[in-house]
């Protein structure tokens, strides 16, 4: 997405040097993939079973329900937990799909250029033109609403800033002498792609990867909002949150909760990302005089 | 310069007029409805949600009132021949349209030839029955039907009557446009899909109601529709279960309840696999804690259901019963049957016609699974649904529901046991003989038919009736109104206090 | 006479927990209508001296001693605790002292017409200046640096520009204030011998008509001595030595000064040519065409028109000529890179398809680069090794001794080996360049302005190790280059190009000592020598 | 001596007609390309997704009753003809009637169209706007904690999603304060809450691209140069780094408006907004194939309308790409 990244402030992945927000950023998305994790293992870890006569149980008033429960009496902490598993889950490999796709779109568009190029930008075009959400409602009527449908539909709809960062780059790389070289000394495109090309656009993909993460978490969950995407009685963070927003007047820790999780994992995933980006900050535009 | 283009474009998008009056007793409502309404043309368009315009603006034959009882509307009185095949409708005189047309047996039957004349129209399944309408003279018009049909007169509320001339004059196109009725409102402005805003008729020929100007208003969701009472956008509109409770705290507005026309229901495809042996489809019945659905789930705002039928519908009988929750019974029944956990698909439709359909589905599934069926849960927005209910394609069980607009139990059982019926999977001759039966015949024996064809599908397990759901509505704090089993809207009556 | 610039004791750290000293105790003083030139290698801290001297250090360094005085005001005293403030600074910025720095290609806002730029240069300092006063002012001051039809030029953006008519509009608004100090760091690095010399010349000019003092950056020594009265050393971010120009170059007195002169390439022909006789010519490349197709334009624009080079092995044909002449477009077309539109190329005997792509790995080998930017040429993320490996890698001959071999070859230890190119310094750099185009033993090497972008001292070990090579290897040399002294060191014959034409074309001695084209004549006046005239602002030397 | 410096020129190619002709022509080829690829797509996706006859009447109707109509409708024709049939109705702008509203479907869909440009138009400049401010008093200012505060409100409105962010703006403004309408667009204060949502969401990204821009600018030699002067660093700040740092800007947000274009069904849904995404997921949903076709060629040549008027911005402002 960010064009700005030249290859001037190419992220070298450099040596680690943690910035306070990326220490922050740690800490949050650690909350989340600890409770993820560690939630299942604890005795009355059920997130599945109802019991519509505790329904709606405040958090901290039943031990047996350490956050209280659901509409259908449902455990809420396991059903947090259950949910944090598979929304993180989809998106890690919503993004992993689309950054490969794109990337490979993009560079393949920026070392080739000319016709392939061209269809590329066709291709984007189309996709952007078409949205997500009609594509998903039009497939989900002929298949079943599914996670796996969500995943795949978003896996190969969402590349575009990829391609549109990584065609840039891998443009520029060709011009470059270190990839002209290899090609004088015989090599064929293939060498120059897997060893010059794609170890230098990684890190940008990675960097995209990184905010992206936040942005599919949305998108999915606002899917589950139009009844796409994970189905009951499996929960996600979107539907958990959907759900929730009904009981918000009297029960409002039903959206809270999940809308808490949502909270750590995108601020998580953001502070954390800002560690790879460059920090260029102020140039010789700082402030003051001599000091 | 696109600026600027843009803006004279919202500039022309907004009306400016807000509340016409201010400080005094309002006049005028804004209610809320939950879908787009299709066209406003009466011939061609019979969706529910429409409805609820065209009863301000439209004359039907008659009318059902919110208690769901039989009253005239056009037509003053109306009769049948001894075998129910032929109807005569006396009409009310003087009658005219707003543009001074007058409204005659001429247009009536118009109306309905014209509806007859296209099978794809949407109303034209209301009129199956109809094998030809004629006017008697100025004031009768005739409907001969195909076979007897003792409900027939409920049939015709849902039929507006058009100015045949200006109809004709003006051309469908047109007139859906700028439609012309009979009724206690004129259509003011109408804007597809953001507002339908109608102004009384103050040369209607009945009572002049108390509402000077309406405004009904597509709000797809259920939390847009609450805030939008409790911020005063609206002045009434439809709610979901959930919500009923927090606007019961609410000052500035109130909530009106009652219980409505359908049923849900889950509806069984006793022709495949393991459902074929009546003993597992009666266990599915026994397995389901009812009382638990309507109680916990839908926080009292229904009531669980021995029948098909709701208790507003004509046909109804308290005698009809359904065996009581006993998930023991239902483990026995199993056993004995010797089901072995093949898995049972289970449709539902995730949003739409069904308030909290997920949960609902959620629950069966869990009861169902404490007894040891296995569910396949497959949920499917709610076209998706329809069209699979429509097109016959249910594996297992599914969850739907029946609400018939005549109040009447002719039109859901038509559907769910004569066998072009999109429910009907059993094709059991005797439930089509019985559904048939019931038009030939009135009163008490139409009710006992009822009765046995309703016990006969229980005994059976063709359908597990699950709870007649409530319309639940938030209003402005001092609206009167009175709401309709039906969920649709009529003004007619209201006021404000 | 009162300095308008004095830099005592100056010294600048990095910010952070561990401070680097960049800069270590630098005095400078800087007379009224003085010239000071300031040389030094890389790095030494030239430019961030004269940086600190109008408060533009770079983000992430600062000064932390001493003290910088500009006409009488005190800006930095470190131990008496006196900082200048921005607004001060701003009042002295391009009224007392005015900088020219040295790319002229991004040293100008791409997106705004030049003659704004200039104009709103002029308003800094006189807001009361209506802007159709500012712009005829800016189109003064472009016309008086030589700027022709400046109203029409003045109109359109940096990049329709040549570099050395932005060069004349980065001064134009350097004068702009007849500021009292001109401060140009390395004005003319990038930019033609031919250019060079008018920019020079200008700025003197335009030190005649205002008294201006300068200071003048740059590493090339021949510069200095045209063009300072006095100069100042520096090496390591300390000065080593000062004095009269004429006299610090006639009797240098520190041992880095005289290092320094020594790397400058000796004004005469290498003495013994490492020509092979009986083997295979390295290069035959007959009437070579180039053209660039350019969307919008029907006609291609014609790079090389009809070129042809013959390079025997052991032989350095050098190709010299001014910028954009279609040096590299040549290059490129021997190694196929710009597939040539027509001519033949016979490298070592073996005739070659035009395009890179219609040539096998085999005659691929026959000729390699070694490209002009050493930055760019190298992946940053492999280690030394690695791309030395890389061809042979490609061929499947790796193997470690090869490498270390090569690596020797080029006088890189094993030390270097685990380096990436980010750790290595330009001349390293450019000794891995080449290295790994020897990898795979060509028969001609081209090498296209391989030092251009070195220091005195570096370029020194390039030349004599390309001079060891060709000895050892009998490689034949296509040597690109714009600079007529380094070209004189180690070419065989001279190839001079003008607009994509061989104007001349004879053996190196010949064309030094009896050019016969104008251009070349052009040419070689052009390149500053230390015992070249001097440019001075006499009038205000004299005042 | 002179002479050299002034070599003629090397053609200045960004204003010849011919090159104005190439990129006209190549944009309509894409537009062209991109809206029968989308309505290929639709089309195959719509005849996928099952006939709507079924939804179209009333429960009560049987299977003959359903099947007339679809027939009626055409979709007992053979496949081919009813896809050249769409694209004949592509080329004489008539998609036929909506088969629910039985009302021109390019007339429906336009009829949404000013409301979604308001929103989506309202969204995109007060979004960039603001982005701009914030960025531009970041580096003003220099301030790592305004750059803190920014970045984390940006963190905490993105990782809430657009619908529940909506419902508590309702919440908070309409039913609490009652200052602003809830749903429905009647008036200017009914766009206040939308564009609120829109705007927050967006805001972030642009503020990012922004603010990297123009880091990076900072330290470009042109603004050196500017600065050693004697500019004041507002004024390099307006006059030389803006306009080189909103070029890039541009074209992501080119991308975006013509996302807004093609309809925020969230926020539609929400606020009740008649907007042409409730339209079109609606007629998706509803096997409503004419809108379905209308409202994706208005998407489609939105978005290519958009992005081109993006690219000749930014050709305008950076002679050099046009030159690229
Ligand atoms: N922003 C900075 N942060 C840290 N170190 C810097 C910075 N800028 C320059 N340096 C270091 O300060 C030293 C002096 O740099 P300076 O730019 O003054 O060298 P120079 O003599 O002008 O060299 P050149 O001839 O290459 O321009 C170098 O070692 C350089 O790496
Ligand atoms: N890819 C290209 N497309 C169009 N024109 C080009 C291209 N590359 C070079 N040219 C043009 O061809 C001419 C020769 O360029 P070339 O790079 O060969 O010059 P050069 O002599 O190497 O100059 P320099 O000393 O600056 O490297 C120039 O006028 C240049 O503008
Ligand atoms: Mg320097
Ligand atoms: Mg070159």
């Amino acid at each position: 997405m960010t064009t700005s990244l030249t290859l001037a402030t190419a992220p070298v992945v450099q040596r680690w040097r943690p910035r306070p927000g990326a220490i922050v950023g740690a800490l949050m998305l650690g909350t989340v993939l600890l409770l993820t994790a560690l939630v299942p293992l604890l005795p009355g870890y059920d997130p599945m079973g109802q019991d519509l006569r505790a329904a709606l149980l405040p958090p901290f008033t039943d031990p047996a329900h350490p956050l209280g429960t659901d509409a259908l009496g449902r455990d809420l902490l396991s059903r947090l937990a259950l949910a944090s598993a598979v929304t993180l889950g989809m998106t890690v490999l919503i993004v992993i799909m689309n950054a490969v796709l794109g990337s490979l779109v993009g560079i393949l568009a920026g070392y080739y250029g000319g016709r392939l190029e061209a269809l590329i930008t066709l291709v984007s075009n189309v996709t952007l033109a078409m949205p997500v959400v009609l594509l998903l409602i039009a497939i989900c009527a002929v298949l079943r609403p599914s996670a796996g449908l969500t995943i795949l539909v978003l896996g190969c709809t969402w590349w575009v800033g990829y391609a549109r960062v990584t065609r840039n780059i891998a443009a520029a790389l060709r011009r470059q002498d270190f990839v002209v070289s290899p090609l004088t000394q015989g090599a064929d495109s293939v060498w120059v792609l897997t060893r010059h090309i794609v170890p230098n656009v990684w890190p940008h993909t990675l960097i995209i990867a990184a905010t992206d993460v936040a942005t599919i978490v949305l998108i999915t969950s606002s899917l589950e909002y139009l009844g796409l995407g994970v189905q009951p009685p499996v929960p996600s963070w979107g539907s958990m949150i959907f759900d929730g927003q009904r009981h918000l007047a009297g029960d409002p820790w039903l959206a809270l909760l999940p809308g808490l999780m949502l909270l750590l994992a995108v601020g998580g995933v953001q502070f954390l990302s800002q560690q790879f980006t460059a920090e260029t900050r102020g140039g010789l535009l700082r402030k003051g005089g001599m000091r | 310069a696109t600026g600027t283009l843009m803006l004279s474009g919202c500039a022309g998008g907004f009306d400016d007029g807000g509340d016409a009056a201010s400080g005094d007793t309002p006049t005028r409502i804004v209610a809320a409805i939950p879908t787009d309404p299709t066209s406003m043309d009466p011939i061609k368009s019979g969706a529910l949600v429409v409805l609820s315009v065209f009863f301000h603006t439209f004359d039907q034959l008659v009318t059902i009132t919110a208690d769901g009882e039989l009253a005239p509307k056009l037509a003053t009185e109306w009769t049948a021949n001894d075998d129910l095949t032929q109807w005569d409708f006396t009409l009310q005189e003087g009658v005219t349209a707003s543009n001074g047309e007058a409204i005659t047996a001429e247009d009536v039957a118009f109306s309905y030839q014209t509806i007859l004349a296209d099978p794809t129209g949407e109303n034209f399944a209301y009129l199956s029955s109809v094998a030809s309408v004629e006017a008697v003279d100025d004031l009768t018009v005739r409907f001969t039907l195909k076979s007897p049909f003792s409900a027939f007169p409920r049939n015709t509320s849902l039929i507006s009557i058009v100015p045949a001339d200006t109809y004709q004059e003006m051309g469908a196109d047109a007139f859906a446009q700028a439609p012309i009725g009979s009724g206690p409102y004129l259509f003011d402005k109408i804007q597809t899909g953001v507002s339908y805003d109608l102004v009384r008729n103050d040369g209607y020929w009945g009572d002049a109601p108390a509402i000077e100007s309406i405004s009904l208003q597509p709000v797809s969701s259920d939390e847009s529709r609450v805030n939008g009472v409790l911020s005063g956008s609206l002045d009434v509109a439809p709610i979901g279960p959930t919500q009923v409770e927090s606007v019961e705290g609410q000052d500035s507005a109130q909530v009106f309840s009652a219980l409505s026309n359908g049923v849900v229901f889950l509806g069984v495809n006793s022709t495949s696999g393991v459902l074929t042996d009546a003993r597992i489809r009666e266990a599915i019945g026994l397995a389901i804690d009812k009382e638990a659905i309507t109680e916990g789930l839908l926080s009292g705002l229904a009531e669980p259901a021995a029948t098909t039928l709701a208790p507003a519908v004509e046909g109804y009988s308290e005698d009809v019963t359904d065996p009581a929750y006993d998930p023991e019974r239902a483990r026995e029944l199993l056993a004995e049957a010797g089901y072995a956990g093949e898995p049972i698909p289970f449709d539902y439709a995730t949003d739409g016609r069904i308030p909290l359909s997920a949960d609902v589905a959620q629950t069966i599934q869990a009861s169902l699974e404490e007894v040891g069926i296995t569910i396949d849960l497959r949920g499917a927005d709610q076209q998706a649904h329809t069209l699979k209910v429509r097109g016959r394609e249910m594996e297992g069980i599914y969850l739907n529901t029946w609400a018939p607009s005549t109040v009447d139990g002719d039109l859901p059982l038509t559907d769910l046991y004569e066998p072009a019926g999109n429910n009907n999977y059993a094709q059991d001759p005797r439930t089509a003989e019985l559904a048939a039966e019931q038009r030939g015949v009135e009163g008490a024996s139409r009710l006992d038919v009822f009765a046995e064809l309703l016990s006969y599908s229980n005994e059976q397990g063709y359908y597990v009736p699950l709870y007649v759901p409530m319309n639940n509505y938030a209003a402005d704090a001092d609206l009167d109104w009175t709401p309709r089993a039906d969920g649709l809207f009529d003004f007619t009556q209201t006021s404000f206090k | 006479m009162s300095a308008v610039l004095r830099i005592d004791d100056l010294r600048i750290e990095t910010d952070g927990e561990t401070p680097r000293v960049l800069v270590d105790g630098v005095s400078l003083r800087v007379d009224r209508g003085e010239s000071l030139g300031v040389v030094g290698e890389s790095g030494s801290g030239k430019s961030l001296t004269v940086l600190a001297a109008l408060g533009l250090l770079p983000v992430g360094t600062r000064v932390t001693g001493g003290r910088i005085v500009l006409d009488d005001r005190v800006l930095v005293d470190v131990e008496a605790g006196v900082w200048a403030g921005e607004r001060e600074l701003r009042a002295l910025r391009g009224r007392t002292a005015a900088m020219v720095f040295q790319d002229p290609m991004s040293s100008l806002d791409p997106l705004r017409a030049v003659g704004a730029q200039v104009a709103s240069a002029v308003r800094v300092h006189a807001p009361r200046l209506g802007r159709r006063a500012a712009r005829e002012r800016a189109i003064e001051l472009l016309s008086s640096v030589g700027v022709r039809h400046a109203a029409e030029r003045a109109a359109t953006r940096p990049h329709q520009w040549s570099g050395g008519m932005r060069q004349r509009a980065m001064i134009a608004m350097a004068i702009a204030h007849d500021p009292l100090l001109l401060i140009a760091d390395e004005p003319t690095t990038a930019l033609d011998v031919t250019v060079q010399a008018q920019v020079m010349d200008l700025l003197a000019e335009v030190r005649e008509r205002t008294g201006s003092a300068l200071v003048l950056i740059t590493h090339d020594l021949g510069l200095v001595a045209e063009n300072s009265d006095r100069l100042a050393v520096m090496h390591h971010g300390r000065v080593v030595e000062t004095g009269a120009t004429r006299a610090v170059l006639a009797a240098p007195a520190e041992d880095y000064t005289r290092r320094l002169m020594a790397a400058m390439p000796a004004e005469q022909e290498r003495a013994t040519p490492a020509v092979r006789t009986g083997e295979a010519d390295a290069l035959d490349a007959e009437n070579i065409v180039v053209d660039y197709r350019v969307s919008g334009r029907k006609t291609p624009v014609r790079a090389v028109d009809g070129v042809s080079v013959r390079i025997m092995a052991g032989e350095t044909v050098a190709v010299v000529g001014e910028s954009g002449c279609g040096k590299s477009s040549l290059a490129k077309a021997v190694l196929g890179i710009q597939p040539a539109a027509a001519g033949t190329v016979v490298v070592g005997g073996v005739p070659l398809r035009s395009e890179l792509a219609g040539r096998t790995a085999a005659e691929r080998e026959l000729a390699q680069i070694v490209f002009q930017d050493p930055y760019s040429a190298l992946d940053p993320r492999l280690t030394v090794h690695e791309l030395v490996a890389e061809p042979l890698r490609i061929r499947r001959v790796y193997d470690r001794a090869t490498v270390g071999a090569l690596l020797a070859d080029v006088g890189l230890d094993e030390s270097y080996a685990k380096r990436l190119p980010g750790q290595l310094s330009g001349g390293q750099r450019q000794r891995v360049g080449i290295a790994r185009a020897l990898a795979l033993r060509p028969k001609l090497l081209v090498l296209d302005e391989p030092v251009s972008a070195l220091d005195v001292s570096i370029q020194a070990q390039v030349l004599t190790l390309l001079d060891t090579l060709q000895r050892e290897h009998g490689l034949g040399y296509l040597f690109i280059s714009h600079d007529l002294g380094v070209v004189r060191s180690i070419a065989d014959r001279v190839i001079v190009m003008q607009h994509g034409r061989v104007v001349e074309e004879a053996p190196t001695a010949q064309i030094f000592s009896d050019p016969q084209h104008p251009f070349t004549r052009q040419l070689l006046a052009a390149v500053p020598r230390l015992d070249g005239p001097r440019r001075t602002a006499r009038t205000a030397a004299a005042s | 001596m002179t002479s050299l410096l002034h070599r003629p020129e090397p053609g200045r190619r960004s204003h010849s007609v011919s090159d104005v002709l190439l990129f006209i022509a190549r944009r309509l080829a894409l537009a062209v390309a991109t809206v029968l690829a989308v309505v290929t797509i639709a089309f195959v996706l719509g005849r996928a997704t099952g006939e709507p006859g079924a939804l179209l009447l009333p429960d009560n109707a049987t299977q003959a009753d359903v099947e007339a109509l679809n027939s009626a409708l055409g979709f007992d024709r053979p496949l081919l003809l009813q896809y050249l049939d769409t694209l004949a109705g592509l080329v004489t702008g008539d998609f036929g009637d909506s088969y629910r509203l039985r009302e021109s479907a390019l007339g429906l869909v336009l009829e949404r169209v000013p409301a979604t440009i308001e929103l989506a138009f309202w969204a995109f400049v007060i979004g960039l706007a603001l982005a701009v401010v914030a960025a531009l008093a970041i580096q003003l200012t220099g301030s790592r904690v305004l750059r803190a505060i920014v970045g984390w409100a940006g963190a905490l409105r993105q990782s809430v999603p657009d619908f529940f962010f909506a419902l508590l703006l309702v919440l908070a403004f309409s039913v609490l304060l009652g200052a602003l309408p809830s749903l429905g667009r009647t008036s200017y204060a009914s766009l206040v809450l939308p564009v609120v949502t829109l705007v927050t969401g967006q805001f972030v990204m642009y503020l990012r691209l922004l603010d990297a821009a123009l880091s990076e600018q900072a330290g470009q030699d042109f603004v050196r140069t500017a600065i050693a002067q004697g500019q004041r660093r507002s004024t390099v700040l307006f006059t030389r780094m803006l306009p080189n740092a909103i070029v890039p800007v541009l074209g992501m947000a080119g991308l975006n408006l013509g996302g807004l274009l093609g309809g925020t069904v969230v926020v539609e849904v929400v606020f009740a907004w008649p907007g042409l995404g409730k339209l079109l997921t609606d007629a998706v949903s509803q096997r409503d194939f004419p809108i379905v076709q209308a409202g994706l060629v208005f998407v489609a040549l939105a978005f290519v309308i958009v992005n081109t008027a993006v690219d000749v911005l930014v050709r305008r402002i950076d002679t050099r790409t046009a030159a690229a």
